[in-house]
């Protein structure tokens, strides 16, 4: 039932434009929104895969995106670099700086992290205006037409279809990675830290690796989505767009691949609906990060899975008489 | 054959666990035994590696056993279960038995791309832990949350997590408490079963039982080994009824645990 | 030179009290509840609006105008305590922490509904002619909030040593469980505690506004240093907070006289990586034992 | 039993395997079939076939950039009062403007919005350097005016970009008017320059540079610092006497309150994106004597350029007070106005630019606008206001003329 789903959907948005042909040439816009729409929706799962699975609170997402983005939009600009090896160079170099902030993360108690992550993403933002020579400074590169081992993948069709697969892999590798002992290592150093040593996860590097992955996604996302805009700027990676990514894993439901794409399908509609008036966007998703913390701990995905029964038994609390003392 | 000299903890001022000597024979259960406040729990998170330790050698076989980091332990054949049953929430039933396979496996980011080596590892290690679970009679719920059972299958799950990795030593936290009567005959058979393949070292209070199973027992209090011998022996002796049946001096019941 | 050191120092001080008193706030929240609370400065400054109403529409003196913005500010804490931390006492702390960035977000947002995002010029606290000491300049604003930093600290050490209220709620910070089985309120001094809190970080708005003007993210900068402060303090001592912010200060200030200002977040986060590599616990900091 | 799992595995795997065949043959299919090379760079609307002229328009209204979109009310107003004299060839104007909160990547969207779903004829107006810069580009190579952005940035002023037309004079103009009148009124003075470091404030450090000949300080700051203590303190014991402001409003607020708090009492110039702001007598206590650069008359002046957008302003802004950013807005619609009246025959892109590259001498709110097929520089000219007695006044002998055409 639910696989079928999953296959419709995939189809859907496989022949989507082709029925976006009707529209004419407003389907440049339109494939465009979605194309972007794909692209968050990677970075919102690799922020699922970093704080919904492995516990870790991430307040400078877009610090990795940017990172993902400007490296691949330098290697454009200067060595002409194309597509596939922009994005893995983003990815990679986003996965090289996750490493420092990783290391101090590791020994610090939970919330230090949320502050580090959110030091680390205004300091991405002033780096990148402050060294112009570099990035261009707030007036930003623009990128040459994309290529795809040599074929012109400029047009809004095939980029689209770059973000679509680019999307359909990187759920297909976080949901393979969490099947698997390391993701299920992630999980068990998310509820319990003691128990996971002790069952012989080693907790600091194995925080250190959920740091990596999702920062190598989030780079990822960063350099498609530097050839998707044909343009990087520092104001796109500051601090509301951290809190757009957080937004989009709180109220999608953390721990949950379709939970943060569902997610990242409310905020975009938020964002969008409430961008007349001054404040309205924010203070919606912030309301609905309250009220869904307050009374939908499951997030979207939770509302969705109803049938299930609630898991609100927990173990006895500390103290509870024992059955013989 | 786990062999521990002149351990000692120390938290602040407060020693915790004092020079205590501990040698556990490669097979058979073993009972620590001792007040509220008397170390037990803090040496099995000594010799598990969960609390650092001020002085003295452990060794088991020709491991030496504090010089490893905590995680180490389980691949050096320590494995142990909780008092309050630790268990992973957000994974379910047969997942949680899959962690206790974390250190027997090897996949690393590779899973992400399900190559073909991880697949057939992953398999091979399901199988086992489903292997587990049926001997437990836990198959019908593998797929269910952990928070959703019965708090004594919990405990029954915490306890089959330490041994799906088939270590050599496992150290059981009251296995039982919490647990009703009619829980507790399962647990008691999955740890029979298990002395008869490797040391079991369980902290208990309840002395039937531990009569019923126990091939021997170390009597501790205020961190110190008071006596030890087989069950039978032990109680006739002096010192465990002073001290263990609490006929003695008041303890306030808020002395923590590590 | 060393008048322009001075000056400088002098200047770091007096803007490192205001991060001082937002770490503060945040530290006595922390203490009680193990809450990082990301809406501190937002609650700050929506509790600075009040003042700024006040002044603007009813002409309101400054004093009675930050005395109001004050109960607003402790209200709003307790408020937020006991109607949405109190229902997740039992949750894991990432959704506390989550909870507290939602309020942030929802804060922010309602006042840049409701004021937009033009700033609005406040009124300096005092109207004083600054004292000009040879080629120092002592500004009344700056010692205003010296003083203000000093007073506040010692009265809450005071208040901890000695009153039921604090020793209550160093029990909390002790052992919550044990605190309530004793009988003690837990559910009012937590409230105390986040009032108490708020009320911090809405001194240092207030104070902040004349230069910051009063706009939904005046308390933006200002609050992560107050974080920053607050971690190099050791996250749990008061008096780490209260030296943490005022050493921030006049580093901030060396940063932008000497080094680049337009980088001075960068390199302030790069230092407090360096100190997090050596001292995991912040500078003052006591190393904290794992329980299981 | 073990079989059952062994085939559940066996059967995600196979999902899997299924959907990503299932992606890979219609990307494969859809490629092939050349829908996707049928788009072609040409946007829709060149030609104006209605009854009206539609423009867009993207600017700030939400975030901390928000004030500056209100250039967007003086847009709308001078459309009104054109559309009620009849408008302009026959046609009707008409304002689509999006919020793009001053995030380029949300411009990048809107602008792809107004030409390809909302097919407008041109962007008029749109506010800010760098979002700006985000689209300039693609808008030049598909043939759509951008027409008088809200920015002096010099990448827009470069040759070969043809349907690029800005209309403030270059960000260097602003920085030679203030070292101009430095050199000639205050020689031989210690000058210090405050600037913003980026893209607006760089080059106004740069003309200053070039008519100055060189600055005795220069410091940079970026737009999120609120205490400028440090800056302010390092100016006054470095003796300097004469200081510029490379600075946007909040950030000029804040350090010319500081230089007041600290007894601090130089010759003080802002930039005019620093001062055109209807609360600034009320913001900064000690703003008497400051100069400030200029293109646009000082509010409340009696330019009959200014009355005029005053009293559309009171007719059709919408309660929206006559202040410079939304000045800026009516300069903008009255440069695609000159374009589209001068126009005979089919209202086409290619029409609106040709009529634009003859304009001469075009009376403006900012004076008079020149382009030429060589030089899209509309702009030439600065001068200098002085805050005298709670209000702007123009100031003799300030007048710079920069390196537009003559």
């Amino acid at each position: 039932m639910q696989r079928r789903l999953v296959i419709a959907i995939l189809v859907a948005c496989a022949v989507l434009p082709i029925a976006f042909q009707a529209l004419g040439q407003r389907q440049v816009y339109w494939l465009f929104v979605i194309s972007e729409f794909y692209v968050f929706a990677i970075v919102a799962i690799s922020l699922d895969l970093l704080m919904g699975r492995s516990g870790q609170i991430s307040l400078g997402q877009s610090g990795f995106v940017a990172l993902g983005a400007y490296t691949a939009a330098i290697l454009n600009q200067r060595f002409n670099v194309d597509l596939p090896l922009g994005m893995l160079a983003g990815a990679a170099t986003a996965a090289v700086a996750s490493l420092v902030l990783g290391f101090p993360a590791t020994r610090l108690r939970g919330h230090y992290l949320g502050i580090v992550t959110l030091g680390f993403g205004i300091a991405i933002d002033q780096i990148a205006l402050k060294w112009d020579a570099l990035t261009g400074g707030d007036q930003g590169i623009h990128l040459h037409r994309p290529a795809l081992f040599g074929v012109d993948a400029g047009t809004p069709v095939r980029m689209y279809y770059v973000a679509l697969v680019a999307l359909v892999v990187a759920v297909l590798l976080v949901r393979g990675l969490t099947q698997t002992r390391i993701g299920r290592a992630f999980a068990a150093i998310k509820d319990s830290e003691v128990a996971a040593a002790a069952m012989g996860v080693p907790v600091a590097r194995t925080k250190v690796l959920a740091f990596i992955v999702s920062a190598f996604l989030a780079g990822a996302a960063g350099g498609i989505y530097a050839f998707l805009a044909g343009f990087v700027a520092p104001e796109d990676f500051g601090i509301e767009s951290s809190l757009l990514f957080f937004a989009m894993v709180v109220i999608g439901g953390m721990g949950s691949i379709p939970g943060a794409i569902g997610g990242a399908v409310v905020v975009d509609a938020v964002k969008n609906a409430a961008a007349t008036v001054s404040g309205l966007s924010l203070a919606l998703l912030g309301g609905m990060i309250v009220l869904v913390v307050l009374f939908f701990p499951g997030g979207l995905k939770g509302l969705l899975r109803t049938r299930r029964i609630r898991r609100e038994r927990r173990p006895a609390p500390k103290g509870v008489v024992r059955q013989d003392a | 054959m786990l062999e521990a000299r002149g351990v000692t903890v120390r938290f602040g001022g407060l020693v915790a666990v004092n020079a205590l000597d501990l040698d556990v024979p490669d097979r058979g259960i073993f009972a620590l035994v001792g007040p509220n406040g008397a170390g037990k729990t803090t040496l099995i998170n000594a010799l598990s590696r969960v609390c650092p330790v001020a002085g003295g050698t452990v060794r088991l076989g020709d491991v030496d056993v504090l010089s490893l980091p905590p995680h180490a332990a389980v691949s050096a054949g320590i494995a142990r279960s909780f008092q309050r049953a630790e268990l992973f929430p957000s994974l379910t039933v047969l997942e949680n038995l899959l962690v206790g396979l974390h250190s027997t496996m090897q996949t690393g980011l590779s899973g992400a791309l399900m190559t073909p080596a991880s697949r057939t590892e992953e398999q091979a290690a399901r199988a086992r832990a489903e292997r587990v679970l049926r001997d437990l009679d836990l198959w019908e719920v593998r797929n269910a949350a952990p928070a959703d059972m019965p708090y004594g299958h919990q405990k029954l799950l915490d306890v089959a997590r330490a041994l799906v990795s088939e270590p050599a030593l496992l150290l059981l936290d009251e296995p039982f408490a919490g647990l009703t009567e009619a829980e507790a005959p399962r647990l008691l058979a999955c740890i029979r079963a298990a002395g008869e393949r490797c040391a079991v070292l369980m902290i208990e209070h309840h002395f039937e039982l531990l009569e019923g199973i126990a091939q021997r027992m170390t009597v501790m209090d205020f961190g110190q080994k008071v006596s030890e011998g087989t069950p039978a022996s032990m109680r006739t002796d002096p010192e465990v009824i002073r001290c263990y049946l609490g006929t003695g001096r008041h303890r306030t019941a808020a002395a923590s645990a590590c | 030179m060393t008048q322009f050191l001075l000056q400088i120092a002098l200047a770091g001080l007096a803007q490192g009290s205001l991060f001082a008193l937002t770490a503060l706030g945040l530290v006595m929240i922390y203490n009680a509840s193990s809450v990082v609370n990301f809406a501190h400065g937002a609650m700050g400054m929506a509790a600075t609006y009040v003042a700024y109403v006040l002044i603007a529409r009813f002409e309101v003196p400054f004093a009675l105008a930050f005395a109001a913005a004050l109960v607003a500010a402790f209200v709003l804490g307790a408020v937020v305590q006991a109607v949405f931390l109190a229902r997740l006492r039992n949750a894991p702390l990432l959704s506390q922490v989550v909870v507290t960035l939602g309020l942030f977000m929802l804060l922010e947002g309602l006042m840049g509904i409701a004021f937009g995002y033009n700033p609005r010029p406040m009124r300096e606290s005092i109207a004083i002619a600054p004292v000009i000491l040879g080629d120092l300049v002592l500004r009344p604003q700056d010692v205003l909030q010296l003083a203000l930093l000093l007073i506040l600290g010692v009265a809450l050490a005071a208040f901890f040593a000695a009153t039921k209220v604090g020793l209550g709620m160093r029990a909390i910070t002790e052992n919550t469980y044990a605190a309530r089985l004793m009988g003690i309120p837990v559910g009012r001094l937590l409230a105390i505690a986040w009032g108490t809190g708020v009320a911090l970080s809405a001194v240092a708005a207030v104070l902040a506004a004349p230069t910051t003007s009063v706009t939904p993210n005046m308390m933006d900068t200002i609050v992560v240093y107050g974080f920053v402060a607050a971690i190099v303090g050791g996250f749990g001592s008061m008096a780490g907070a209260l030296v943490g912010g005022l050493i921030l200060g006049v580093v901030v200030n060396l940063i932008d006289a000497f080094l680049a200002p337009e980088l001075a977040m960068s390199i302030v986060f790069g230092l407090l990586l360096l100190v997090l590599y050596v001292r995991p616990d912040g500078l003052f900091g006591r190393a904290q034992v794992q329980k299981v | 039993m073990m079989g059952l799992s062994k085939h559940k595995e066996e059967q995600m795997q196979h999902v899997l395997s299924r959907s990503l065949a299932v992606l890979a043959l219609t990307v494969a299919s859809v490629t092939t079939a050349g829908i996707a090379s049928s788009q072609t760079a040409t946007a829709p609307g060149a030609t104006v076939e209605g009854d009206t002229i539609v423009f867009g328009q993207t600017a700030a209204q939400s975030g901390p950039q928000a004030p500056i979109g209100a250039s967007k009310w003086g847009l709308e107003a001078f459309i009104a009062s054109v559309n009620a004299n009849g408008g302009v060839a026959g046609k009707k104007l008409r304002l689509i403007s999006y919020d793009d909160g001053y995030q380029p990547a949300q411009t990048t969207a809107l602008d792809k919005k107004l030409v390809y779903e909302d097919r407008v004829f041109a962007i008029v107006g749109s506010i800010g350097s760098p979002t700006t810069a985000a689209v300039y580009k693609a808008l030049n190579e598909e043939h759509v005016p951008l027409l008088s952005m809200g920015s002096g940035s010099p990448i827009f002023y470069e040759p070969g970009l043809k349907y690029v037309f800005p209309s403030w004079p270059i960000y260097t103009t602003d920085g030679e008017t203030m070292g101009n009148y430095v050199k000639k009124h205050f020689p031989g003075q210690a000058a210090a320059v405050i600037y913003q470091d980026d893209g607006f404030g760089k080059p106004i450090l740069a003309g200053i540079k070039k008519s100055l000949g060189k600055v005795d300080l220069e410091i940079p700051y970026v737009p999120s610092q609120v205490d400028f203590s440090s800056a302010v303190i390092k100016l006054k014991s470095s003796g300097i006497k004469v200081v510029m402001l490379a600075t946007i409003a909040t950030s000029g607020a804040q350090i010319l309150n500081q230089m007041d708090s600290l007894s601090y009492h130089p010759t003080r110039i802002l930039t005019s994106s620093a001062c055109g702001y209807g609360g600034i007598f009320g913001a900064i206590k000690s703003l008497e004597g400051t100069y400030c650069t200029a293109f646009l008359p000082p509010p409340g002046s009696s330019d009959p350029q200014w009355v005029e957008f005053a009293n559309a302003m009171q007719k059709y802004g919408q309660g929206h007070p006559p202040d410079i950013y939304a000045a800026w807005g009516w300069l903008a619609g009255q440069v695609a106005y000159a374009g589209l009246e001068k126009i005979k025959g089919p209202i086409t892109r290619d029409a609106l630019v040709a009529q634009l590259e003859t304009l001469r001498n075009f009376d403006t709110i900012a004076g008079k606008i020149n382009y030429s097929p060589e030089r899209h520089e509309g702009s030439c000219c600065q001068l200098l206001w002085q805050a005298k007695g709670g209000k702007w006044e123009i100031v003799p002998d300030s007048q710079f003329n920069g390196s537009a055409m003559k």
